[in-house]
């Protein structure tokens, strides 16, 4: 087995080499061949290893590749952990991203970048599934550190538009502070465990419980927590969870395969997974999960409103994705970590269905990607108008749809859930149920339904896009309907993670929930007695009233309620913080240093100060020297006869 | 008796002359004193039975060295003036300080060397003695080493002397033959292409 | 090769005798006895072979053992009981290869670019290359300081002769600035020899020192050292010397005469001064943290390139010195040697993938400073329009020097910041804002740089690299990958004398 | 014979007199090298006389390269002088100032 596991990651990697060095060889057709054979080749190994992991119920496999490096008796080495979990990841990922594959063909057709395109996400792909697959830290830590930079290399594609280089150095920037953190918690369980090895650190995690850390004055802090805590902080940069989400919404800088397959389907669902997978050590610290909790609950309410606000179609996008980053956050802090990566699954289906259509639309109005310039485009788009009506339903959780069974499991164990800040988590996703309808609706309405409010150029060329544009919606619009009501059993209630997630019994909020499932179609009915269900169609409701019905009334709301519409479009003011307060200050605390330290006090007073005392001193000696003859004769005259009177007088 | 009227006349003779030396307004007269002066003290090492050195200090001294200051006193065209400007300035200083190293001298060799051999009379060599013999005796045995650096010094003195005051005479024309040789036809011959000049 | 084959010496005396026989070449080339132009072929040549002699150091490295190796014994100077003592370990041999590595790049990278005296240019590299090697060799206290003091002839000619429109300033920073430095050296290996009684380095490791001596020659050495890292405060050489030296000068400059000060340290300071220093060691530590935060802020604000670069490079050896000095802290808290030996591991791996990093980045520089001759950032921008593979490296190196894993930057920070947690958390925190600091600086000079529209006239005027550039920069991005996704066998070297070294500072002298 | 204590007096003088010259002609250079002549003159008065009175012909022998020295170096200095006064057309020792920084 560990050849196909191997063939599946270097398929992707040597399929982007290709591409990327011998791109003007192979050529443009070349390249998309060899990527899409590549991680064709990838999926379809995927799937053969989910096969034999969820239906064979093959045992979990753990091996090494190769010895990267052994310092001291420390061995870190290069290996995978084949379990339920990162089986069912790896099918995500290469599934998504051959779509996204395929998807581009259409997208980037005459974009002179084409082969490094394919390149990049080809080499995206291997550096999540290395990530997924990873048996150690350190590759964990290889694959989120490469699926950053090439994150970064898509987001600044266009390298020419000032926009999207500064959208990429924030993203990059962002993540590093998550990755700030998160080295320092893989720094704080290797200094427990001495081992940077999955399965070696779990099996300490319990005794890690008791071990405490002194980090300020005499205060004893749990070490468990703090390093859970810091390794979230990781998966904050890379989830964009609040306050460390900033980076989400400008990166639709880059193009929509790439948002799709990077911005909302898989590479920010790393930090989810990788909660998920150190669920055994997040399980004992109580207040580690408390603060997973808060943050994601905050995002998923917050960065909801914000959706309300955007008029580019992809920003309501990027922000549902953030909002519903948080639901998966919430799910882990309840401790329902398989409900997160359920929702985590579903998610990157109707997620990366709901980006490539609007890629789609974007494709069909040629770039411009303002909502209020379009309207009506049902008429012209059909496929793209269902593919996105189921993506949107399966969004904001229609009963039977994928994104139903997920988000209602998760919120019915986020309600189950007791720990501290658990009250105002359930508020946070109930209400964000009721957002999540109405921003996602409100794109619908003003994109597919209304006046058309383009001109009659546009018109002209408004048309379906071509195949390969629309097979990848097709494509993941199946699974977005029917994945949950196929896999919610097994995966949520059925034990299929196995051992891979690891929940306490005081903490198993799932346990709660499975209480009244009985069957799919008996969750559904279940829906019917939950609040969520309603506030959605109320969400629904509402924006068919605001923007189909009464068109004129957002600008009389938005009148009405000026100083929080200034909030919102402003983002909450995270954007300015930053830029104001950390990057200026950076730059002048580099300044102040650079000229004040370096410059004034080092070289200014310390370097050419001594040279400057030192000619001082010299100018005052050196008065000494004359250079005349008969001065040097006086002094010596003068010594001489000193020295002669003192051996008289002496 | 006569060995004690010899020293006092020598000895005073010499002062007028070094007092002449530094005193003289013209550097030839500072010179001819110089030599006085050195003829002097010859007679007075004489007096002390150091005659090899007596006799060197007439012909190197007198004969050599006093020529070489007198022909460069008298071949450069010195303004004498000028370099008297401030003479007495700092004589009354100079004076002063010189006394003060008289007496102290004076001091240790009256006071101090009162009752030592110093003012003891020494005894005339016995018949025979040559004091050229003794001396290069251990010239040529003890120290030849830095006799023949001696000789060095001399000849490299010589040599310094010459090449510091040779002179390149400007528009002399000599051959270097191994620029001769070395010479490059690119470096000589410039060919230069023109047009036929037409009309 | 037998095992008496005097390598050391031949790696020593074949660049300096090569150096002296381009200059040779040269000078009859200028008499006409020879065709010109042969003088940078006669140093490739000699670079070259200087290199491929160097591999059988590595090849027939015994791994497991922390004894000297190679070792050549022949009397030097009776009369002070010094020797002509050439040997290497872990430590040493590494740095060496580096060195031999560095060379012929560095002589490549000056084919057409150096324009005046470039035989002399050539020569210089060569003699710099022998004496740097003699400097890693040297197992004899005055051999060591021979070659240490001799290093800097070549350098401060370099940089004299060839830099930029301050290179006097520079020189006489960079010269003043090292020259104190290794007077306090001399006076602390000259009371060694007089309690030892020779000059053999390994003959200090074992001398029994009050702690009074031991801090005296801690701190005598450690003034030394830190300016050739350069550790906070007396920093402020490099970047002056790296902004007005030579392309070739920087890449030598920052790959490998760094090195020497954090050599220097596992050499000398730790294995002799033990005690001195473990009492001392909050003082390295702050000033290697100061390097890295403080360096990281002033980095960001630079707006010459080649500066830049010169401040990350101190912010990154910073790493060097910061995994040298908390071995006693982690020691102590776990009282193992295994995060200890991670941290030494971390500072060494460090050391030569700076090397590697630091001198692409030079390199780099160098490639649009002979396009452009300006070093100004604000004279660029949008070069990946106009040089699309040299952008590829760029990029590629300035995510090396930001320490992506993957690439050789992110081995040592790794080791660095996981064993520095071990020792104390605020070290880890410190140490970690590197991540963040560092990538700020580089990949906004990339940003302002490379991509972009294409700024100005001259950028629209740029030819990519060529197949001599490209190769050389294709050689440094492969070592710097393969050391990242596979540093064991580098790793591998070091361990035995890392263990070794623990051991041997884990007993007090006292 | 006279005791050896009047020529050490005598040789005292002549220096003195030497040492007041180079503070009388400190401007002309020919005059500065006689002085000095003088001084060594002196010098050499001590040693010859010393050497009478402990008989040890060592005091003649120093003479003797003194007197080689001084030679030599009144040689190699009036050529400097010569030197000096074809480039400057002047002795005077305060013109000579070039290498005072």
């Amino acid at each position: 087995m560990e050849t196909v596991y191997l063939l599946i990651v270097l398929a992707p990697l040597v399929a982007a080499a290709i591409a990327g060095l011998a791109g003007k060889v192979v050529g443009r057709t070349g390249a998309h061949t060899v990527t899409i054979l590549g991680v064709g080749l990838a999926f379809v190994l995927s799937l053969i290893v989910a096969w034999d992991v969820f239906i064979t119920g093959a045992d979990v496999f753990n091996g090494t590749v190769y010895t990267w490096a052994v310092a001291g008796d420390l061995a870190m080495e290069i290996g995978f952990l084949i379990d339920p979990l990162s089986a069912m990841m790896m099918v995500v990922v290469t599934f998504v991203s051959l779509m996204v594959h395929v998807y581009t063909i259409g997208y980037m057709h005459g974009d002179p970048g084409y082969q490094r395109f394919f390149s990049y996400i080809s080499l995206f792909t291997f550096a999540m599934l290395m990530l997924v697959m990873s048996n150690n830290f350190l590759q964990l830590f290889f694959g989120w550190e490469a699926v950053g930079l090439v994150s970064y290399l898509l987001i600044g594609f266009w390298y020419k538009r000032p926009t999207a280089i500064f959208a990429n150095l924030k993203a990059f920037l962002v993540n590093r502070v998550g990755d700030f953190g998160f080295i320092l918690g893989i720094s704080a369980v290797l200094m427990y465990t001495g081992s940077l090895d999955y399965y070696t650190v779990f099996g300490q995690a319990e005794g890690m419980q008791s071990e405490t850390i002194n980090i300020w004055g005499d205060a004893q802090w749990s070490l468990l927590t703090v390093a859970c805590i810091l390794l979230f902080i990781g998966a904050m940069g890379k989830s964009a969870q609040v306050p460390l989400h900033v980076w989400l919404p400008d990166s639709m800088e880059g193009p929509t395969p790439i948002s799709a397959l990077i911005h909302a389907a898989t590479m920010v669902t790393a930090g989810i997974f990788m909660v998920a997978r150190m669920s055994p050590l997040f399980e004992y610290s109580t207040a580690a999960l408390s603060f997973v909790l808060v943050i994601g609950a905050t995002t998923a309410f917050f960065m909801g409103l914000l959706g309300l606000v955007q008029n580019d179609i992809k920003r309501v996008v990027a922000y549902s994705t953030l909002s519903q980053l948080g639901y998966m956050t919430v799910a882990l802090g309840a401790s329902a970590y398989a409900a997160g990566v359920f929702h985590l699954m579903t998610h990157a289906f109707f997620k990366a269905l709901l980006f490539l259509a609007a890629g789609s639309v974007i494709i069909g109005m040629h770039h411009v990607q303002d909502m209020r310039r379009m309207g009506g485009l049902r008429r012209y788009m059909p496929i793209t108008y269902w593919t996105c009506l189921i993506g949107s339903l399966a969004l904001i959780g229609f009963p039977g749809m994928s994104g139903y069974f997920s988000k209602d499991a998760l919120i019915e164990a986020v309600h189950a859930a007791e720990l501290p800040g658990a009250g105002y988590a359930y508020w946070c996703v109930l209400l964000g149920v009721f957002v999540t309808a109405l921003y996602t609706f409100r794109m619908f309405f003003m994109v597919f339904h209304g006046p058309e409010r383009f001109d009659d150029e546009t018109r002209s060329h408004l048309h379906e896009s071509p195949w390969v544009v629309t097979v990848p919606l097709v494509l993941l619009a199946i699974p977005s309907v029917v994945i949950g009501w196929l896999t919610i059993g097994p995966l949520l209630f059925g034990g299929a993670f196995g051992d891979a997630i690891f929940v306490l019994p005081e903490n198993d909020t799932l346990a709660t929930v499975a209480g009244y499932f009985t069957s799919p179609a008996g969750f559904v009915a279940h829906g019917f007695m939950t609040p969520a269900l309603y506030l959605a169609g109320a969400g629904v409701l509402v924006a068919w009233f605001l923007y189909i019905r009464r068109p004129e009334l957002p600008e009389r709301i938005q009148d009405r309620l000026e100083p929080v519409h200034r909030v919102l479009v402003a983002k909450y003011y995270f954007d300015d913080v930053n830029e104001k307060v950390l990057a200026a200050g950076s730059r002048f605390l580099g300044g102040a240093l650079w000229r004040g330290g370096d410059q004034g006090i080092i070289d200014g007073v310390l370097v050419n100060g001594s040279a400057r005392a030192m000619g001082h001193i010299a100018g005052i000696v050196r008065r000494a020297q004359t250079g005349f003859l008969h001065h040097y004769a006086f002094v010596m005259i003068i010594g001489l006869a000193l020295l002669l009177g003192w051996l008289l007088l002496r | 008796m006569t060995g004690n009227l010899l020293f006092f006349g020598f000895a005073a003779v010499l002062i007028v002359a070094a007092l002449g030396v530094i005193t003289s307004r013209n550097p030839v007269h500072s010179a001819m004193f110089l030599v006085l002066a050195f003829f002097t003290s010859a007679a007075l090492w004489l007096l002390l039975e150091a005659e090899f050195l007596a006799i060197v200090l007439v012909l190197v001294y007198v004969g050599a060295v006093m020529v070489l200051f007198l022909f460069v006193v008298m071949m450069l065209d010195i303004n004498t003036e000028r370099l008297r400007e401030g003479f007495t300035r700092y004589a009354p200083l100079g004076v002063g300080i010189a006394l003060l190293i008289v007496i102290q001298i004076g001091h240790v060799i009256w006071f101090r060397g009162a009752d030592t051999e110093l003012v003891a009379r020494p005894e005339p060599r016995p018949e025979g003695y040559s004091n050229t013999a003794e001396l290069g005796q251990v010239l040529y045995t003890e120290h030849v080493y830095a006799f023949e650096l001696a000789a060095v010094i001399l000849l490299l003195a010589i040599v310094a002397a010459i090449s510091l005051t040779m002179r390149k005479r400007p528009g002399l024309k000599a051959q270097d033959v191994a620029r001769q040789v070395a010479v490059n036809p690119k470096d000589r011959v410039r060919i230069v292409k023109m047009d036929a000049e037409k009309d | 090769m037998e095992a008496n084959f005097p390598l050391l010496s031949v790696l020593i005396w074949l660049p300096v005798v090569g150096g002296l026989a381009v200059l040779i070449a040269d000078a009859l080339a200028r008499k006409g006895v020879l065709p010109g132009g042969g003088d940078r072929w006669l140093a490739l040549l000699v670079a070259v072979v200087t290199f491929v002699l160097s591999i059988p150091l590595w090849t027939g490295f015994e791994r497991g053992t922390a004894a000297m190796q190679f070792v050549e014994q022949v009397a030097w100077i009776d009369m002070l009981n010094s020797q002509y003592l050439l040997g290497v370990d872990g430590f040493s041999m590494p740095l060496i290869l580096l060195t031999t590595f560095i060379t012929p790049l560095v002589v490549i990278a000056g084919w057409t670019s150096v324009k005046e005296r470039p035989a002399q240019y050539f020569a210089a590299f060569l003699i710099l290359e022998g004496l740097m090697i003699g400097v890693f060799s040297a197992l004899d206290g005055l051999l060591f300081y021979v070659f240490w003091e001799a290093m800097l002839i070549p350098m401060f000619l370099i940089i004299g002769i060839w830099g930029g429109k301050r290179r006097v300033y520079a020189t006489l920073k960079f010269f003043l600035y090292t020259f104190l430095g290794s007077v306090l050296m001399l006076v602390a290996l000259i009371y060694l020899y007089l309690q030892a009684g020779s000059y053999a380095i390994l003959d200090f490791h074992g001398l029994p020192l009050t702690i009074t001596q031991q801090t005296w020659i801690f701190l005598a050495m450690l003034i030394a050292f830190a300016v050739k890292v350069p550790m906070w405060p007396v920093h402020t050489w490099l970047p002056d010397a790296h902004v007005e030296a030579p392309t070739g000068g920087s890449v030598v400059l920052a790959a490998i005469m760094l090195k020497m000060g954090g050599y220097g340290f596992v050499r000398f300071s730790l294995p002799i001064t033990p005690d001195a220093s473990m009492a001392l060691d909050w003082l390295l530590i702050g000033l290697s943290l100061i390097a890295v935060v403080y360096i990281g802020f002033v980095a960001l604000v630079q707006s010459d390139m080649k500066k830049l670069i010169a401040y990350s490079s101190i912010a990154h050896m910073g790493f060097v010195t910061l995994g040298f000095f908390i071995i006693f802290g982690i020691m102590n808290n776990t009282g193992s040697t295994q995060g200890a030996a991670l941290a030494l591991q971390g500072a060494m791996v460090q050391m030569i993938s700076h090397g590697l990093i630091s001198g692409a980045l030079f390199l780099c520089v160098g490639v649009m400073y002979d396009r452009l001759h300006s070093r100004e950032i604000s004279a660029y921008g949008g070069v990946a329009n106009t040089m699309p593979k040299f952008a590829a490296f760029m990029v590629l190196f300035a995510m090396a020097n930001a320490g992506l894993p993957g690439t050789s930057g992110f081995v040592g920070e790794f080791f660095v910041i996981l064993a520095a947690f071990q020792a104390n958390f605020w070290y880890a925190l410190l140490a970690a804002t590197t991540l963040i600091l560092g990538a700020a600086y580089t990949l906004w000079l990339v940003k302002r740089v490379i991509f972009g529209e294409i700024a100005n006239e001259g950028v629209a005027g740029l030819k990519d690299i060529n197949a001599r550039e490209f190769g050389l920069l294709a050689v440094l991005a492969f070592g710097v990958l393969l050391l990242g996704v596979w540093p064991a066998p580098l790793v591998e070297v070091m361990n035995a004398s890392i263990e070794a070294l623990l051991e041997h500072v884990s007993v007090s002298r006292l | 014979m006279v005791p050896i204590s009047h020529y050490l007096m005598l040789a005292a003088i002549l220096f003195a007199i030497g040492v007041t010259g180079i503070f009388l002609n400190r401007k002309n250079v020919i005059l500065l090298l006689m002085c000095i002549e003088l001084m060594l003159l002196a010098v050499n008065f001590n040693f010859i006389a010393f050497s009478r009175m402990l008989d040890d012909v060592m005091g003649q022998v120093f003479v003797f390269f003194i007197l080689t020295v001084a030679a030599a170096e009144a040689a190699i200095g009036l050529a400097i002088l010569v030197v000096l006064f074809r480039a400057r057309q002047s002795i005077n020792v305060e013109d000579l100032d070039t290498l005072r920084g």
